[in-house]
């Protein structure tokens, strides 16, 4: 009878399972070819931090006083990226917004794994490594305890935070998913499934607790996404360095933190689909709903960057207007004007529907918006601590090292390392949410017979 | 290399074996071995482990003879500090005297005696073999020419030295790169005298220097500015306070940078402007007329020297000239000073003269210009002597030659080296490996003068005493020692020493040994002598030199105010230090003016080729308004060939530019004229000066006289230092939170609240309290590169920020002792995620180095950005980055903690000292007293511009002068509470416009 | 199946329950049956399905889940703890930092704060695993078919010899394709 | 590779005096002002010798001087805590049996922030006459005696050494606690026949004393 009643799109449960199980084959050669080389970069991470840990931290190019520069742009880069995630997975889900089934996976792991990113670079930048833990309130023999007053422990805590709670709602949503790969699978995954799967079957009773406890989870990870950037905002906002003592900062890199997520799920997307032939499931109305997302948080940080200037000016403040026309005109008038072009003027081409529906176009734009929002961060931070109007007499232009970038080019391969790892291990599309969005399966006869 | 002294045997010369390898290799990383613990034989009585202990000697950097006291910690020199029983420095010290213990320590001094063998190279030889190839060489070449060459030696040793040449008939000869010729030579002239007076800067009410920098390098700076200081130093309290203060010389030097006002004569004419104002103070009557025959000589000579006929040859208008010669005169105090290195033009002499006249018309000889009290320097030998030595040398003519405390092949480059190699047989006394050493036979190195007996008379009257303070670092002897042996007498120098005492002084002997010990010398004033003008004096003539011909400029090398004239290039400590001028460090340079460097396209750091007919040099461009258009400065200092690792191959040599030949009064000159052309290369200058202009955002306040002469205590002329409206109830919940503080822990009751004052109308911006911190805080020096990279740890920086006149030239500059402020609401403190920065309850702002992580948050909260970070570990043992290679590591400070790599750093107002204090104060059972604590660079400021004390005590000098209307807090806006007040600098302009 | 500890094997494979295992192709099939079943009586029956759908939730009628209040107790928990960990640690060695008081409540809100949200989320998925695990516990191993993750929906009617005949013949009615006994 | 230090230069690297030493006459002077310091300690040393005789000594000693303690004879030291000092010094035989006070030997302790250990000199001051009762001391003895006619001391092993960013000033703990007080931080000295080392040293135990005895728990009193 089945031919009758099938519904009429191909997109049946099945081909859902089937498709996105699919992704979960046997690695093609382009796949290994990336994960080398994320793991070649990592590398190079690994030796440049054992490098810095043996001469100190003058291998990279601080020069007094700029003693923060790319380790830190980098950890709130990442920090940043990572807020997309949630957000997506997290708030449009409060939201009922069906689109985001489809992208929310990929999006999710994104931020764990941006978050694990993250949370290296406090860690790597500072000047001895091997003290981190003093940091952590743990009991000792000295009798002292970490100073919560200070900025950076609310880092640690929030970004702690953030990364438990975003692990476990990533794995949460993962369950029913491995259940039913678990159930295709055969060989060691099988094996591997069965455990992570914690013996998923999909009974009433499970979807009973499980549902509910998503949804707490999601009201708990909507009001944390938003604290998390605020609180790395502080780090800054709390200091009295002009240029980060502003009280729109906080708004300010949330809304900057999901544009370049937003900006960096186009990014991971567009491959992915290709490479998964996902192109049924992750449709063009997905990416322009992104597109859109990025146009309205972009607005929100040019709009930011516009206040920033005005208010410097319109306080009369003369430290913060020699700040700002530092910023702008200084020796590093480059880096600002890449990151107003990237931040503040790419975004408005996202008004034409053409090109939010164009995906090249887009994926063209969100790389742009990943490098213009490193920039936003290099800027605050290197730039502001170069042309401290404080002290005119100490002001000095920061030139990046090989130590630098050593860094930074490991973070990238961390990362990548792990995202690719996962998708290719785990549904990168959540199957029991896509499903849900399509109409279930009926049978008109039984309606008859009934 | 081949002076390098083995460390285990190093060590046993300091006999700290165990405790020193184990504090060493603690610097380093690795398992910390077990410590062993060598007691004495018999305990020195006044040794006391943990505890220092001060000897009174005599700083032998300069010849000024400066009066110095060693802290010896269990046996090792760790700190000197002037001597108060001195009465030359008065308890100061220069940052060159700070930086004698380098010398004493230094990595690169001869561990022991070597001799060239027959291939050329130096070998180790030992002592007695030495001294038994000497005598041989003496004895054959008796003679045939014995010259024995030494530093500037007023002294028994030089007595010593005259003795035996007289016995085995050579000559004795002193030589000093800057020997001051014009000088003497002026003096000869106008009075009829060769010798150098003493000036009295303290009493001066106006001040007129011709490019004399008696604040840097001329004859006797510490006292000097000392003196200066207490003229200049504004005090409300005074009725004529601060002496303005003009300056001619074409460039401007840290004595110039401190003038009232910049007069840039053109060079050479210096001496017709002495003589314009002489004219008109004598012809206006404007000062007492000396009697009959003095004041005919006086008017014929200064016949044609009537502003208006001078004004337009000197470049200056003549009516400022007659403002000159009403204010000098009427000051009713004033004195000029003259002859200056770098004002040392072919008719420097003249200049010179000119200038007594200026004087004696003034009447300030005999009052502020003391005859009698002469200045050893002034006996040297001139460099007319040398250059006669080098033509002997040259022809052969000289068998046997010492050189004991000069380096003639460095600052007489080329013709002192061909003359040297035409010499039989060379011995050397240095210590160091310097040029002149490396091109001797024989080395004998010397003790270093901390390490020896001695004494100096650095002027009439003073008889400077100096004793061994530690053990010989390395198997050197003492010269004096090893000229009695060749000259077979018998006993030490040390016999010879007090022998030539109890000559002096034979009743008593003991009594007045030991007080000229502990006083560190004989102190008595010195009978004046007055003196009339002599009967040359009506040959007295100013011309101005022949106008510039050609592409050529007129190149002044100048002494370098730090490195002098090299002596002081291997000491890590005075390269590090920026020129107080130009603010660059570990390299020379030229300054260009703007202009210039506008026509030529020259940017800073490009090089500028300089050929004179004597030779050629590059040096990297500083652009800078400080110097005349038409005349490019170079300092004296770098361009080592040899001498150390700190010093060889480093930046270019002034001295190449200079003649080797005499001038007429017998001296050098330092102007020459030489062509400059860029060469394309360039290079990033290493300066502390970043952002070049202070934003007027409330670092530095500068006061109108006028204005600051009407306020009152109470005043608060600065509008930052109200706390502005918004600011009001922060304020006081500050009060609150003060007071909840006293409750608490450590907190609870009274404590003492630590305070600085410093005084930007006297600080000159000298450096020494820089080079002082580094001594007392173990500061790592950072090294060329890493300086170019903002690397450098000083705590305590002097800013540099000039004052522009009208016609956008720079008068003077604002120098600001910047340090850590101790802030009461310390941005950097709440930053730290462990406590590491935190407040003490004694109000200091502590930075617990073992505690900190290295997050570097409080450095970037910092908005007086004074907090370091140890990039490297500069103490690691022979690490890449290692500051403290042995021994110098031995003069660590004992008390202080050196830091580890990846920790912050900071002045913490020598908390070392104030803990000492205290401990003391503990034993004796009271309080501590104002005064008990000096910081470092209190201890060391020559002009007495800090001052450092409790500020909840109402009767301290710092609450007193935290109290002065002139009184602000840099950044005082941010609502920070500095525990530093600074004190507004004061200058005789009526509108201060600031840089 | 993978061996599991003991006590882990108790929870998550008790003893095998007999009954009937009705597998359906549709879901408005499913929700019949699930009408009639409850009709006839049955309480403990199993619905299983690829996805949540409220129709079967409110076909079965059950309560709210009790996971709210481990969120709720937990996110107390936290704040609490988050206080404690502050301000006692603050006073334990009072040190004072920049002219502030030592223990500032504002800056320790943001600590409380996380740790309020960390322990909430972490006590949600203990309640969870915890619930769902007591729920497979209660009812204890059931027949299962694999096809329950992908496409099928399925209704387990735990049902002694007795019963199973009736049982089953109301499955297929209600348009199961295929019925086991086990 | 990680083991970080601050690098510590040590308050207390003893050095050798200078051989030319004799008693009498420093052959440099101190700075007038530092005198009194100087004389403050000889001042200290000569009160402790006249407090030799045992009855004055009493006050000074833990134990009341009815029950006189006697320093067992040691045969294996292999048993013995602590490391082998070249010189088997036994502390209890000096302090514990014949009752020297502690600042007899370390006088620097109550008036410096180092305790010193005491010259060569100190030692053959007593021992010239002392020869010692038993064939082991005699062996101990004799080896004093030839390292001072070598002039060459021995070098003893440290056993309290704290971290190079550690200030411990002794006198100020000696001044508030008393000369007798020794014994709470290095223990009970008088009966160890060697020294070992009985106090962790660490952070934690210097902080709870300071608890316990209200005084400053200020970082900066002990860090800089």
């Amino acid at each position: 009878m089945a031919e009758q009643q099938s519904p009429p799109s191909r997109l049946t449960y099945d081909y859902v399972t089937r498709t996105i199980a699919r992704t979960l084959g046997s690695p093609s050669r382009g796949y290994f070819v990336l994960l080398g080389a994320a793991v070649a970069l990592l590398t190079i991470g690994i030796t440049t931090l054992v490098l810095l840990i043996r001469y100190g931290l003058g291998l990279a190019g601080y020069s007094h006083p700029v003693y923060w520069a790319v380790y830190i742009t980098c950890f709130v880069f990442w920090v940043g990226i990572a807020h997309s995630g949630t957000l997506i997975s997290a708030i449009l889900f409060l939201f009922r917004s069906g689109w985001r089934t489809a992208v929310y996976r990929t999006a999710e792991a994104m931020t764990v794994f941006a978050v694990m990113t993250a949370g290296l670079f406090p860690l790597i930048h500072i000047g001895r490594q091997w003290y981190f833990y003093w940091l952590i309130p743990y009991p000792n023999e000295r009798g002292l305890w970490p100073n919560f007053k200070s900025p950076l422990i609310w880092d640690e805590f929030a970004i702690g935070t953030y990364f438990t709670v975003s692990t476990v709602f990533l794995i949460m949503g993962l369950i029913p998913d491995i259940a039913a790969v678990r159930d295709l699978a055969t060989g060691w995954r099988k094996k591997l499934y069965q455990l992570c799967s914690v013996g998923w079957r999909g009974t009433n009773e499970e979807w009973r607790h499980f549902t509910r406890g998503y949804l707490y989870l999601a009201a708990l990870a909507t009001p944390l996404v938003l604290s998390v950037h605020s609180v790395v905002s502080w780090d800054f906002a709390m200091a009295i360095v002009p240029g980060w003592h502003a009280t729109l900062f906080a708004p300010y890199f949330v809304a900057g933190a999901i544009y370049s997520g937003c900006g960096m799920v186009i990014t991971l997307l567009t491959p992915i689909r290709k490479l998964f032939g996902l192109e049924e499931l992750i449709t063009v109305k997905h990416f322009e709903n992104l597109a859109k997302l990025c146009l309205l948080t972009g607005s929100i940080v040019s709009f930011s960057y516009v206040t920033e200037n005005f208010v410097a000016w319109f306080s009369g403040n003369p430290h913060e207007r020699a700040a700002f026309w530092y910023r702008a005109f200084g020796p590093y008038w480059w880096a600002s004007w890449t990151m107003n072009i990237c931040n503040g003027l790419l975004p408005w081409l996202l008004w034409s529907k053409k090109v939010r529906t164009n995906i090249t176009a887009l994926f063209v734009i969100s790389i742009f918006v990943n490098i213009g929002m490193w920039f936003e961060r290099y800027v605050i931070i290197v730039v502001s601590l170069a042309g401290e109007p404080y002290t005119t007499w100490t002001n000095a232009v920061y030139n990046p090292t090989w130590a630098d970038w050593g860094i930074m080019a490991g973070s990238f391969g961390w990362f990548f390392m792990w995202f690719l790892l996962f998708v290719k291990n785990f549904p990168a599309v959540s199957i029991s949410e896509v499903k849900e969005v399509l109409a279930p399966p009926r049978s008109k006869i039984s309606r008859v017979h009934a | 290399m081949s002076n390098s002294v083995d460390r285990r045997r190093f060590l046993k010369v300091l006999g700290v074996t165990g405790a020193g390898a184990a504090a060493v290799s603690a610097c380093g990383i690795g398992p910390e071995p077990t410590e062993r613990l060598i007691p004495y034989l018999i305990q020195p009585e006044d040794q006391i482990p943990g505890t220092a202990t001060y000897y009174a000697t005599t700083c032998r950097e300069c010849a000024a003879g400066c009066g110095v006291r060693v802290r010896v910690r269990e046996g090792r020199a760790v700190k000197l500090e002037g001597n108060p029983d001195s009465p030359i420095n008065r308890g100061r010290l220069c940052a060159r005297g700070q930086a004698a213990l380098q010398g004493l320590y230094n990595p690169d001094r001869v561990a022991h005696p070597m001799v060239r063998n027959a291939s050329g190279v130096f070998e180790d030889i030992d002592w007695d073999g030495a001294i038994q190839r000497l005598t041989a060489k003496v004895r054959e070449a008796q003679g045939k020419g014995i010259v024995f060459l030494t530093g500037a030696e007023q002294s028994s040793f030089g007595d010593l030295v005259d003795e035996w040449m007289r016995q085995v008939g050579g000559r004795h000869l002193s030589y000093e790169p800057f020997g001051f010729e014009a000088l003497r030579a002026g003096n000869r002239m106008a009075f009829g005298t060769g010798t150098l007076p003493t000036y009295d800067f303290a009493n001066a009410k106006y001040i007129l220097s011709f490019g004399a920098d008696f604040l840097d390098t001329w004859l006797s700076p510490v006292e000097f500015q000392n003196g200066f200081s207490r003229a200049h130093a504004f005090d409300a309290g005074r009725p004529a306070s601060m002496s303005k203060f003009v300056y001619v010389a074409p460039r401007l030097s840290l004595t110039g940078m401190n003038a009232d006002q910049w007069i840039a004569a053109r060079p050479g004419t210096e001496g017709m402007l002495a003589l314009a104002l002489a004219q008109v103070i004598v012809t206006q009557h404007l000062a007492r007329l000396p009697t009959p025959p003095d004041a005919s000589r006086l008017s014929a000579l200064l016949v044609g020297y009537a502003p208006r006929a001078v004004a337009a040859t000197i470049g200056i208008d003549e009516a400022m000239i007659v403002r000159l010669a009403r204010e000098f005169a009427s000051s009713g105090g004033g004195l000029a000073v003259a002859g200056g290195m770098a004002t040392q033009s072919p008719n420097a002499a003249q200049i010179v003269a000119a200038v007594n006249i200026l004087n004696y018309a003034a009447g300030a000889v005999g009052t502020l210009v003391k005859f009698g009290a002469d200045l050893a320097i002034g006996s040297t030998n001139t460099f007319a002597d040398l250059t006669a030595l080098m033509s002997e040398m040259a022809a052969g003519r000289v068998a046997l030659l010492f050189v004991h405390g000069a380096n003639p092949a460095h600052s007489v480059p080329g013709a002192f080296q061909q003359a040297l190699g035409k010499v039989a047989y060379k011995v050397s006394f240095s210590s160091y490996l310097d040029e002149t050493a490396a091109a001797c036979d024989l080395i004998l190195p010397d003790h270093h003068p901390l390490e020896q007996w001695g004494d100096s008379r650095p002027r009439a009257g003073v008889t400077a005493l100096q004793q061994p303070v530690v053990q010989p670092v390395f198997d050197t002897r003492p010269t004096g020692d090893v000229i009695l042996k060749l000259s077979g007498k018998t006993g030490t120098f040390q016999d010879y020493l007090q022998n030539k005492w109890r000559a002096r002084h034979a009743t008593n002997f003991d009594q007045y040994w030991m007080d000229g010990l502990s006083k560190g010398g004989i102190y008595i004033e010195a009978p004046a002598r007055t003196v009339r003008l002599a009967p040359t004096a009506s040959g007295i003539r100013a011309t101005a030199p022949v106008d510039s011909t050609g592409d050529e400029q007129t190149v002044v090398a100048f002494p370098h105010p730090i490195l002098h004239d090299g002596r002081g290039a291997n000491k890590p400590w005075l390269q590090e230090l920026p020129d107080p001028v130009s603010k660059i460090a570990w390299h020379s340079w030229v300054e260009v003016h703007p202009d210039t460097a506008a026509k030529w396209g020259l940017a800073t750091g490009d090089f500028l080729l300089l050929k004179s007919s004597f030779g050629a040099q590059k040096f990297p461009a500083w652009i800078t308004r400080s110097v005349r258009p038409d005349v490019l400065a170079v300092p004296t200092g770098q361009g080592h060939t040899a001498y150390g690792r700190y010093a060889k191959d480093r930046s270019a040599n002034a001295f190449e530019l200079l003649g080797a030949q005499p001038n007429d009064y017998g001296g050098r000159s330092f102007t020459v004229r030489a062509s400059a052309t860029k060469t394309g290369e360039h290079r990033k200058i290493v300066t502390t000066e970043a952002g070049p202009r202070e934003l007027g955002l409330g670092t530095t306040e500068v006061l109108p006289l006028a204005r600051a002469k009407a306020l009152h205590r109470g005043d608060h002329p600065f509008h930052y230092e109200e706390t502005p409206e918004y600011a009001k109830d922060a304020v006081e919940w500050w009060g609150e939170r003060q007071h909840e503080k006293a409750s608490l822990g450590n907190y609870r009751g009274e404590h003492p609240r630590w305070g600085l004052a410093i005084d930007l109308a006297k600080c000159t911006g000298c450096g020494a309290c820089v080079t002082a911190c580094y001594a007392e805080n173990n500061i790592a020096t950072v090294g060329e590169e890493l300086m170019q990279r903002g690397r450098e740890m000083a705590w305590l920086r002097l800013e540099r920020y000039w004052r522009t006149a009208e016609d956008g030239g720079p008068q003077g500059a604002v120098n600001q002792p910047m340090l850590c402020q101790q802030c009461g609401n310390a941005p950097c403190e709440p930053v730290c995620p462990v406590y590491a920065a935190y407040h003490t309850p004694d109000g200091l702002n502590a930075q617990v180095y073992n505690r900190c992580v290295g997050t570097r948050y409080c450095s970037n909260n910092c908005p007086y950005k004074v907090r370091f970070f140890n990039w490297h570990n500069y103490a690691e043992r022979d690490g890449q980055y290692d500051a403290f290679p042995d021994p110098l590591s031995m003069l660590l400070n004992p008390d202080v903690t050196v830091r580890e790599k990846g920790v912050m750093e900071k002045c913490t107002f020598c908390v070392q000292r104030i803990r000492g204090a205290q401990n003391q104060a503990r034993l004796e059972n009271r309080n501590v007293r104002d005064g008990d604590i000096l910081t470092a660079c209190q201890q060391t400021c020559p002009s007495d511009a800090i001052v450092f004390g409790d500020l909840n005590d109402r009767n301290s000098r710092v609450f007193e002068l935290a109290g002065n209307p002139r009184g602000y807090h840099v950044l005082a806006g941010l609502n920070t509470k500095p525990a530093i007040t600074y004190l507004a600098r004061v200058v005789a302009q009526a509108s201060p416009s600031r840089g | 199946m993978m061996p599991l500890p003991k006590p882990l094997q108790e929870i998550f494979q008790p003893p095998p329950t007999p009954g009937i295992l009705g597998v359906f192709q549709y879901l408005d099939a499913t929700l019949d049956a699930i009408k009639e079943l409850r009709a006839g009586g049955h309480t403990d029956f199993t619905v299983y399905s690829p996805i949540p759908r409220h129709e079967i939730e409110d076909a079965l009628g059950q309560p709210v889940s009790p996971v709210r209040m481990f969120t709720l107790s937990g996110g107390i928990a936290g704040c609490a703890i988050g206080a404690w960990l502050t301000l006692w640690m603050s006073y334990d060695w009072p040190i004072v930092l920049g002219g502030k008081p030592v223990g500032s409540v504002p800056p320790y809100v943001v600590i409380m704060f996380e740790m309020t949200i960390l322990f909430g989320a972490l006590s949600t998925i203990l309640g969870i695993l915890f619930n769902a695990a007591f729920a497979a516990r209660r009812l204890g191993t059931i027949q299962y078919d694999p096809r329950f993750t992908n496409d099928r929906f399925g209704i387990f009617v735990p049902a002694d010899a007795r019963k199973s005949a009736a049982v089953e013949k109301l499955l297929r009615d209600a348009g199961a394709e295929e019925v086991r006994r086990g | 590779m990680l083991r970080p230090y601050l690098c510590p230069i040590r308050a207390h690297a003893y050095i050798l005096g200078p051989s030319d030493y004799t008693e009498a006459v420093p052959h440099r002077n101190r700075t007038t002002d530092l005198a009194i310091r100087g004389n403050l300690r000889s001042a200290a040393v000569v009160v402790l010798i006249l407090a030799l005789p045992p009855a004055a000594l009493n006050g000074q000693q833990a134990q009341p001087a009815s029950s006189r303690y006697t320093a067992p004879v040691i045969t294996d030291t292999s048993s013995l805590k602590g490391p082998r000092q070249p010189i088997f010094f036994r502390h209890d035989v000096h302090t514990g049996q014949d009752l020297i006070p502690c600042m007899y030997c370390h006088s620097s302790a109550a008036i410096s922030s180092e305790p010193g250990i005491p010259a060569l000199q100190t030692c053959i001051g007593c021992h010239q006459l002392i020869g010692g009762s038993t064939p082991s001391h005699q062996a101990e003895i004799k080896k004093v005696r030839d390292a001072w006619r070598e002039r060459k001391p021995p070098e003893w092993i440290r056993i309290h050494a704290l971290p190079g960013f550690v200030r411990f000033p002794h006198m100020r703990h000696i001044k508030a606690l008393g000369t007798h007080t020794c014994v709470t931080c290095h223990g009970d000295v008088q009966h160890m026949a060697q020294v070992s080392q009985v106090s962790t040293l660490r952070m934690g135990w210097c902080v709870r004393c300071h608890i316990k005895n209200n005084v400053t728990r200020d970082c900066s009193v002990c860090h800089y």
